[in-house]
């Protein structure tokens, strides 16, 4: 639904999108009407027109029906929304896919993002990983699982083009997954609030093709960024004051 | 400021007197004060089974000393009620002077129990369940302290006869004082 | 009967003789109601006025990054943190809880159940003077070196807790405890309505016989007090990390930050419930009033308004679906949520259901009346977008959820009272509002607040994220339509700001030169009307007696459309 | 009725207005039957026995303050409406404690694990087992004047506190458990 105003670019953005565009139909057509009645009552019965109001006290059933088949209608409503947004959900955030191709490791620092590859070898935590600050390449069509952790305060590892955000929480490492399915490079920005930086904690995302991401990798090994204390999981903040 | 009571004051739709009803809702937000900390407590508690090792190093007897000085001041401040109910201002006085010497005990008590624990290092500082131990207790103390206060004023106009009904008010409060303690005491020194 | 009333009178007489009090007396160390509650709505209104003045300068950091603003100067990352924290903070806990809660509470709660006071005046005044240096405390933190907190409002730890991480040594400790005790101040102040509305009715005056908007004030201050003392002590537990260095919250030693979400959107969720339900009461008030009906099922709306609040308590980790908390929670919390869309949506359907049959005069606080209506009905229904799980995963953190959320707050805070202020002008001070004025301030104030808002969902589900200091520093934020809409909103902010400067020319002018009103200018029917306007010390020469609920407007059979509640019936 | 209700009540018929008059002797049972309580619930734990422990600490805690509530507090000759107010507070609290404790009652949970959390009790009990002198987390000193009064820019980049996060602590290089 959102395609028009910004890319589906993962392989669950259609869904998620989906879930939206359910809710927005739903939820716009009993604002429409409700809007409407409310409007048509205002215009109709204008004290210039309607002189005399009615006594009613809304106890009877006559009356109170048009009150109480809402309940119907919208725990009606409610049960669909929740079937898609749970099933959007579930396959995002509660199940991950059996094959995955890689898996990274993310950490988040006041104020940068720092985007460990698993290198030439693809797995994570060997002499090859490809440390970078700010700057992840995958590549289109496969699929990624992260490891999201936080060394300082709270952030949130967000792609908006992939439909995907998590917070990365200091202390827990929180695994998710997606997988792009358009080339391109789209951002990374932190969406929870992390301090001063926070406007500009933004890294980018480089969605290759097979051969770009080859070539990528060759001049990158070996060049990795050196973020002192950066985590390998071992631990995320302490108070500096100790 | 002299300050005359409103009729609103005096009027009672409920049949509860006014001023013990707003006791009671005191006391509903002081539980969700009290409850709020101690749910943070008993999780982490039940999460880090090491911490009964901290725990051990809480002084049970001083906690027990204690519970046993609330619970007597309990009954003084029930006895003070009783007395306010036959408008016998003076033995409520002298109760309630009781009361407020168990709490002063208890306070008494409990710095001893801080220095010696603060001596052997176990500060606020030294790890989350000496925080807690410490938020917990000085919460309550903040407590006993403000209703020692609250029953040493009604006192006074116990003396003169006046506002007697005001003698169940802080007794109420102060049982509840005693109830708060009556589940730290678990919480914090014998669950080990 | 009469007998009762008879020795209501005696007291009064008695009680409120006519002595003379010092200017002091009467209006800053005042034990009356009325008094605490204007001191309450200026106090709040002021307040309200600095936020605003926030959300001018970090908007127009918003459409127009890089430039100095006029009037204030560049807009550094720390300022721009500090603006929208103070902001949040201000707006929610210094302006619509005491506007909406306390001035109301205070103003209307004694009046509307016929009464000549709270039923604790010194507790009342008590409870303002500490609100007035929590706001005092508040600001005071912006002067303090490396100035006021800038964590959000939420202040999540460990970013809150730790002046390292967010560079404010000084501000976030004050911030906090400003916080903290604007909570005492209400907690006091609810104590005083609950005990009030619970024991001084006016004889005769049964559970449905009271106006709704003193039920909703008093339903509001239950749901603060079950809610909040959680977050009391959380307040407690993150002032000790940041002063003396504890680790409740750090994870490193064995602390939890998400134990602080939890212990603030326990709060935080009941907290929307809070300001929402005086809002539908003070709007229950106009809506009858000016259409001239009785409230559509008054035993709906009372026990749907119960019914919110219950379920308000269930609800909270919606706030925090991709915050970390177990995946498997957000499904039995998204069940919760939608769940409570069914008794508010009732409530808003018995809203519009009463103006069915009416006889409707469009008068300025009819206008904001029916303006809340429609535009609390579009907040509603884009809290959906949010309380589902699935569409959260992406609504989360962008300006859609900040479009929502105002979409529900300025009803509630901004328009709703501007509704009562205009219905209880002529009560407060005896004199009518600019009625002329008064339209143009509500078209000046509903058709831009659309264009504020309307804009930033569009922003929002374009991937804006929140608290952003700079979005250009994003490419992908870079685009035209974005940039083109941001200025779109501010543009329209400085408009709607523009025209509350004819509120504020309209409210003090009329204050002193306004028509004058009698004392009951609108022929409503609940008890403040009985009272002299403004109403004296004491309120009522004779305390009323109640004999029939609040909402008799146009009943069949008599000459006149309104059947004031302090009316005997006729002898049959 | 609310009209007889209103009647004034005077400064004194609110106390003991409702509810039996005991002798003073009745609270003094009551009192000593509360001690009698508080005995067993300290001599509990010495048996050793866990659940034991539990149900005498906590069981009879419940008891206590039920029993301080019902005959102290007159509860029991109350309107019920407080019973149930009171009661809704806790449930309050309680319904607090089951969406909370899910999140941080768990080193784990459905794709979340809580490394440091695996540390700090690690290193929790090696700090105990270490003898009474409690070096590893006994020794921090309290140091408030040390709030740092940073300008914008020092500590912008993350080496400051980085660098001395992992030395500060002295943390084991023991990788905690989870899965890579």
């Amino acid at each position: 639904m959102l395609n028009w105003i910004i890319l589906e670019a993962s392989s669950y953005a259609a869904q998620i999108d989906n879930v939206i565009l359910i809710i927005a139909l739903l939820g716009g057509f009993w604002l429409f009407l409700a809007e409407f009645v409310l409007f048509y009552f205002v215009a109709k019965y204008r004290r210039s027109r309607s002189p005399k109001a009615l006594h009613i006290t809304g106890y009877d059933h006559e009356h109170n029906k048009w009150i109480h088949w809402s309940h119907y209608a919208v725990i009606a409503c409610d049960i669909v929304i929740l079937v898609f947004a749970a099933r959007a959900w579930y396959h995002v955030k509660q199940s991950v896919p059996e094959h995955i191709d890689e898996e990274i490791r993310i950490v988040g620092h006041q104020w940068a993002w720092e985007f460990v590859h698993p290198g030439a070898d693809g797995k994570l935590g060997t002499p090859d990983d490809v440390n970078l600050v700010d700057e992840l390449h995958v590549i289109v069509n496969k699929t990624y699982k992260f490891h999201l952790e936080s060394a300082d305060v709270l952030h949130s590892f967000s792609i908006p083009r992939f439909r995907l955000k998590q917070d990365a929480v200091p202390g827990r490492e929180i695994d998710g997954w997606f997988t792009p399915t358009v080339a391109g490079t789209f951002d990374v920005p932190c969406s929870q609030m992390c301090g001063l930086g926070h406007g500009i904690m933004g890294g980018r995302i480089f969605v290759e093709t097979e051969d770009e991401h080859r070539k990528w990798l060759e001049s990158a090994t070996g060049k990795t960024a050196a973020i002192p204390g950066h985590s390998t999981g071992k631990l995320a903040s302490t108070q500096g004051r100790n | 400021m002299a300050m005359v009571q409103p009729i609103a004051t005096r009027r009672s739709a409920t049949g509860i007197p006014t001023g013990k009803l707003a006791m009671w809702w005191l006391l509903g937000s002081e539980i969700t004060i009290f409850g709020g900390l101690l749910m943070s407590y008993i999780m982490m508690r039940i999460m880090y089974a090491p911490w009964a090792e901290a725990a051990a190093h809480t002084n049970t007897l001083a906690g027990s000393i204690n519970t046993f000085v609330l619970l007597t001041s309990s009954l003084f401040a029930v006895l003070a009620h009783h007395a306010a109910e036959q408008k016998n201002g003076k033995l409520a006085a002298f109760y309630l002077w009781l009361t407020i010497g168990g709490a002063l005990t208890f306070l008494v008590v409990k710095g001893i129990e801080w220095t010696n624990e603060i001596r052997h290092g176990f500060t606020i500082t030294a790890n989350t369940f000496w925080s807690f131990y410490y938020t917990a207790a000085g919460l309550h103390g903040l407590h006993v302290i403000a209703g020692a206060t609250a029953m040493a004023i009604v006192s006074f106009d116990c003396l003169r006869g006046k506002n007697l009904q005001r003698v169940e008010l802080v007794g109420i409060y102060w049982h509840f004082v005693d109830i708060v303690w009556i589940f730290l005491f678990p919480l914090l020194y014998i669950a080990k | 009967m009469t007998t009762h009333v008879a020795a209501d009178h005696a007291h009064s007489e008695g009680d409120h003789g006519h002595h003379e009090l010092s200017f002091i007396q009467k209006y800053v160390f005042s034990t009356d109601h009325k008094v605490i509650g204007l001191q309450y709505f200026m106090t709040g209104v002021l307040m309200g006025v600095l936020g605003a003045l926030a959300s001018y300068v970090f908007r127009m950091q918003m459409a127009f990054p890089g430039h100095a603003v006029p009037g204030f100067g560049l807009v550094t990352p720390q300022i721009y943190n500090q603006m929208v924290t103070n902001h949040g903070t201000i707006m929610i806990f210094w302006f619509a809880m005491p506007v909406l809660i306390a001035a109301f509470g205070n103003y209307l709660i004694p009046l509307m159940i016929g009464c000549d006071d709270m039923v604790f005046p010194r507790l009342n005044r008590l409870s303002y003077q500490i609100f007035l240096f929590s706001a005092l405390l508040l600001i005071a933190s912006f002067f303090v070196p490396n100035g006021g907190f800038g964590g959000a409002w939420t202040s999540y730890p460990p970013l809150a807790s730790n002046p390292i991480y967010n560079q404010t040594p000084y501000g976030a400790p004050m911030w906090l405890a400003a916080v903290a005790l604007e909570f005492v101040a209400f907690l006091l102040g609810g104590i005083n309505f609950i005990t009030t509305l619970m024991n001084a009715r006016a004889p005769g005056m049964k559970m449905y016989d009271i106006p709704m908007v003193v039920w909703m004030i008093v339903i509001a201050s239950i749901l603060f007090m079950a809610s909040v003392g959680p977050l009391v002590a959380g307040a407690a537990m993150l002032f000790f990390d940041q002063t003396l260095g504890t680790g409740f919250f750090d994870p490193a030693r064995g602390g939890d930050p998400l134990l602080w979400e939890h212990l603030f959107w326990f709060f935080g969720h009941p907290e929307v419930y809070v300001v929402l339900l005086p809002a539908m009461g003070i709007v229950a008030e106009v809506l009858t009033v000016f259409a001239r009906k009785k409230l559509f099922a008054y035993r709906t709306v009372l026990w749907t308004a119960v019914a919110t609040g219950v379920l308000s308590f269930f609800v909270w980790a919606h706030h925090q679906f991709v915050a970390g908390i177990d995946p498997r929670m957000a499904n039995i919390f998204t069940v919760t949520t939608l769940l409570i869309s069914v008794p508010i949506t009732e409530m808003s359907f018995v809203y519009i259901g009463t103006l069915y049959g009416a006889s409707i005069q469009l008068s300025t606080p009819m206008l904001f009346a029916i303006a809340f209506i429609v535009e609390f009905l579009i907040g509603g229904v884009t809290g959906i977008f949010l309380g589902a799980s699935g569409a959260d995963i992406y609504f989360h953190d962008t300006y859609f959820v900040l479009a929502h959320f105002h979409y529900t707050f300025v009803p509630i805070a901004v328009i709703a009272v501007f509704a009562g202020v205009y219905y209880w002008f002529p009560k407060m001070f005896g004199r009518y509002m600019n009625d002329t004025w008064g339209r143009i301030h509500f078209w000046g104030t509903a058709v831009p607040f659309n264009g504020i808002f309307i804009p930033l969902f569009y922003t929002g589900m374009a991937g804006d994220h929140r608290r952003t200091f700079n979005h250009l520093n994003f490419p992908d934020l870079a685009r035209g339509d974005l940039i083109f809409w941001r200025e779109f909103s501010t543009v329209s902010l400085l408009i709607m700001l523009a025209f509350q400067v004819i509120f504020f020319v309209n409210f003090f002018y009329s204050m002193f030169r306004g028509k004058k009103a009698p004392a009951n200018p609108w022929n409503a029917n609940t008890f403040e009307w009985v009272a002299a306007s403004p109403p004296p010390h004491g309120n009522f020469v004779t305390l009323p007696h109640c004999y029939r609920g609040p909402y008799e407007y146009s009943v069949p059979g008599r000459s006149s459309d309104f059947w004031p509640q302090n009316e005997p019936a006729p002898k049959t | 009725m609310s009209q007889a209700a209103d009647a004034h009540h005077g400064h004194l018929n609110s106390a003991g207005e409702h509810g039996p008059h005991h002798p003073a002797s009745y609270y003094v049972k009551i009192w000593a039957l509360l001690l009698v309580l508080l005995v067993i619930s300290i001599a509990g734990p010495m048996l050793g026995n866990k659940v034991l422990t539990l149900i005498t600490a906590f069981g009879i805690a419940v008891v206590k303050a039920l029993i301080v509530a019902a005959f102290f507090m007159h509860l029991n000759v109350e309107k019920k409406f407080v019973w149930y107010m009171l009661f809704a507070m806790l449930l309050a609290v309680v319904m607090f404690f089951l969406g909370t404790a899910a999140d941080v009652m768990k080193y784990d949970g459905s794709h979340w694990t809580k490394p440091s959390s695996y540390l700090y009790t690690e290193e929790f009990k090696k700090a105990f087992s270490g003898g009474e002198e409690h070096e590893g987390h006994g020794s921090d000193e309290f140091d408030s004047k040390a709030l740092p009064n940073v300008p914008y820019g020092e500590t912008e980049s993350h080496k400051a506190h980085g660098s001395h996060e992992t030395e500060g602590h002295g943390l084991p290089a023991a990788e905690p458990r989870h899965g890579t």
